[in-house]
C-alpha cells in the first residue's frame, strides 16, 4: 500500500495535497469534471481551449494521483489513456490512410462535451437561484379540504322493468314444485303405491303393471315411474315383503307377495 | 437580496406605502397556517407599518370576492366566501344498476298499484326486504298510497311522477300489458332459471323466501 | 340539496355571470395548496362556465397584489408574490439540500427531457448513482417518461409539474437559458457525428434519438 511506503513528512504532505485534489475531483465527479476544472483554471473560453495543454495537465495530475491512490484512478486512467491517444493524434501529422476521426475531430468532440457540461452546470445554478416554493413564494397555508361526496344513483330502463315483471309472472305460470312433480314419480310415491297394491296381487306380476296412471305413455314420466317402482321393489324385497325374479337379461321383472 | 435593502430603506425613510402594507398582509395571511393576530402582523411587517389600517383596506378589497377577510377572536384569516362552500365539495356520482329485488318490486308496484307489501310478496313469492322498499322510496320512484280498507288497514304503494319521468311514461297505464310482454318474447313459456328452488334465495339475499303456507293464496282464490 | 337545484337553474338560464365565475375560481384556487388543473376547474364549476376566460380576469385582478395567480403546466395556483418571501420566515420550509450530483442531474433532465440514464451519464461523464435518481423521484420533481425506442428500450426521465411549480415555471419551455442552449447546439441529443468536422454548432436532426453506439465512445476508445 502506498500509505505504508510513504510515511516521511514530505510524502505525507504530498499525499494530503493529492488527496485534497482527489477529494475535489470526487466532489466534481469523474474525469470529465476534472478536465473541466483544469480547463477552468486556464481561464480561457472552453471553446478555444487548448486540448493539447489540457491533456498534458491532466496526464500530470493523474500520474501524481495514481502514485498515491491507485484504486480511485481507474476512470481517470481511462481518460488519461484516451487523452494520450488524442495528444499523439494532434501532434503527429495526419496519416491519409488512417481510418476514423482525425485528432481535430476528437478534440472538437471533447470540447463540445466540456462545453455542454459547463452549460448544464450554469443552468443548474440559474435554476437553483430561482424563486422556490416554500422559500421565496408560498402556497396557501391553511388549505380548505375539498370534501369528496360520493353519491350513488340507481338506474333502470323500461326494458329492465318489463323484464322484471315478466320474470315475476313467468314464475307464477310455472310454480316450481307443481311443475317438477308432474314429471317425477318419487320413490316415496312408488313405495306407497306398491305397499297398498301388493296385497291384491296373487302370483308373479310384471312390475310395469304397478306404474301409476298417466305415467305409461310419456317417456320422461315413464322413465321416472319405472325407476322409482323398481327401486321401491328392491326396498320391499329387502324388507322381506316380496320376492323378485327375472328369467333372463332385459326380460320383465316380476314380483310376488311373500308369505 | 434587493428586498432586504428595500426594507432597510423603508425603516430609514418611514413605513412602506399603505398599498404595499396591504399586499404584505395579504401574503402573510394567505400563507399562514393559522389566523394571525394584529399584534403578530405588526411584528412581522417592516417597522412603522400599521397592520390595523392595512387590514381595513384589505377587508374592503375582498368584499364580494370569492375570498373574504374574516376576524377570529383577535386574529385574522382569509377564507373562501361562505356562499361558495358548495364548490369545495366534489360530488362524484356513481350510477348503479338497480338490484333484481328492487326492480321486480318496482315493476309489481307499477303494474298492480295501489298494492300492499303482502301482495307484492305474493306475486314475487319471496318476502320484500325493508331496504328494497326504502331504496325505491328514496329514489322517489314509489310513494305511499292510500291505506287498504281491509283488516289491519295496510299501506299501499304507488309509483310517482318521478318514476313516470324516469321511464318516459305518461301514465302507469302505458306500461305494456302481459299480452304485449308475451308477444315481445319476454313472457315465453321457457322456464326461467330463477324459478328453480333455491335460486331465488341466492340472488336476492335480502329477500327471505316465504314459507310454503304463505304462498299463492292470491292465485288460488 | 340546494346546490343541485341551483345548478339546474344555472344550466337552464345559462352560466353564471363572468364576475361570479371569477370569484368561484378564486375560491377554488384559494382553498387549495396544490395547483388545480383547468379540467378540474371546469368539472367543479357549474355547467356552462368558461374557466379559461375567468382565469384571465382573475390573473389580471391579482397583478401586483401580495398573492399572484400562477400557471403550472395545465394547472393553476395562487402563490404569494416572490418579493415578499422575506416576510414569511415562519412559513419557510426546510428545503432539503440537494447534492451537486442531484442538482446537475435535475438540470440535465429538465433541459434534455426525455433523457435516459445513459445520456445523463454521458453528459456528466460519470455514472449516476441510484440514490441521486431516487432522491429526485422522491421529491416528485422527476418521473419516468416513455421508453426510448432503441435497443434495450431504456426508460427516460422527464420533469414533473411539481418541479415546475417548485421553481415557478409555467412550462418546461420557460427554463432559464433554454433558447440559448438550444441555439448553441448544446441540447443536441448526441455528439456531433465524427464524419462531419465542425458540426458542433450545427443543429440539424437534433430530435433524432441518441443511438446506442454514439455513447461513451470517448471513454471506451
Amino acid at each position: 500500500m502506498a500509505d505504508d511506503a510513504g510515511s516521511t513528512p514530505s510524502a505525507i504532505a504530498g499525499r494530503l495535497a493529492a488527496e485534497a485534489l482527489i477529494v475535489d475531483v470526487d466532489g466534481f465527479e469523474g474525469p470529465l469534471d476534472l478536465l473541466l476544472t483544469l480547463g477552468r483554471s486556464q481561464k480561457v473560453d472552453l471553446r478555444k481551449i487548448s486540448v493539447l495543454q489540457l491533456a498534458r495537465q491532466y496526464l500530470e495530475f493523474v500520474e501524481q494521483a495514481r502514485a498515491l491512490r491507485l484504486e480511485l484512478a481507474a476512470d481517470y486512467l481511462v481518460m488519461a489513456a484516451w487523452l494520450a491517444f488524442l495528444k499523439s493524434r494532434l501532434l503527429l501529422p495526419p496519416d491519409p490512410d488512417e481510418e476514423g476521426p482525425s485528432g481535430e475531430e476528437l478534440a472538437a468532440r471533447l470540447a463540445f462535451q466540456l462545453e455542454r457540461l459547463q452549460a448544464m452546470r450554469d443552468v443548474a445554478a440559474r435554476l437553483m437561484a430561482r424563486d422556490q416554493l416554500g422559500r421565496d413564494f408560498f402556497a396557501r397555508g391553511q388549505p380548505e379540504t375539498v370534501t369528496r361526496r360520493r353519491s350513488v344513483t340507481y338506474t333502470a330502463s323500461l326494458l329492465d322493468l318489463m323484464q322484471a315483471y315478466a320474470r315475476t309472472r313467468t314464475r307464477d305460470e310455472f310454480r316450481p314444485y307443481a311443475m317438477d312433480r308432474e314429471a317425477i314419480f318419487s320413490l316415496e310415491q312408488a313405495l306407497d303405491r306398491m305397499r297398498s297394491l301388493i296385497g291384491f296381487s296373487g302370483g308373479w306380476t310384471d312390475i310395469s303393471t304397478y306404474l301409476p296412471e298417466g305415467f305409461g305413455t310419456d317417456p320422461a314420466r315413464r322413465r321416472s315411474a319405472t325407476a322409482s317402482t323398481f327401486a321401491a321393489s328392491l326396498e320391499l324385497a329387502k324388507e322381506g315383503r316380496i320376492e323378485l325374479r327375472q328369467s333372463e337379461a332385459f326380460a320383465p321383472v316380476e314380483i310376488r307377495k311373500r308369505g | 437580496m434587493p428586498q432586504v435593502s428595500e426594507e432597510k430603506l423603508e425603516s430609514l425613510f418611514g413605513a412602506p406605502p399603505m398599498a404595499e402594507q396591504e399586499r404584505m398582509i395579504e401574503a402573510i395571511l394567505f400563507a399562514s397556517t393559522e389566523p394571525v393576530s394584529a399584534r403578530e402582523l405588526d411584528a412581522r411587517l417592516p417597522h412603522g407599518c400599521d397592520a390595523a389600517e392595512a387590514l381595513v383596506h384589505l377587508r374592503r378589497r375582498y368584499e364580494g370576492r370569492g375570498v373574504a377577510l374574516v376576524r377570529i377572536g383577535d386574529a385574522y384569516a382569509l377564507r373562501t366566501a361562505p356562499d361558495l362552500g358548495y364548490l369545495m365539495q366534489r360530488e362524484t356520482v356513481e350510477i348503479r344498476k338497480l338490484s333484481r329485488a328492487a326492480i321486480e318490486t318496482l315493476a309489481i308496484i307499477a303494474y298492480h298499484q295501489p298494492v300492499t307489501r303482502a301482495e307484492i310478496e305474493e306475486i314475487r313469492g319471496v318476502s320484500v326486504s325493508r331496504g328494497t322498499v326504502d331504496q325505491l322510496l328514496e329514489l322517489e320512484w314509489i310513494r305511499f298510497g292510500r291505506r287498504r280498507m281491509t283488516p289491519g288497514r295496510p299501506v299501499t304503494f304507488v309509483v310517482t311522477e318521478g318514476f313516470l319521468g324516469h321511464f318516459g311514461l305518461e301514465t302507469a297505464r302505458d306500461l305494456p300489458g302481459l299480452a304485449e310482454l308475451r308477444s315481445a318474447g319476454l313472457l315465453d313459456g321457457r322456464l326461467p332459471p330463477m324459478s328453480m328452488p333455491g335460486a331465488i334465495a341466492q340472488e336476492d339475499e335480502d329477500d327471505l323466501p316465504l314459507k310454503e303456507g304463505d304462498q299463492s293464496e292470491l292465485f288460488e282464490e
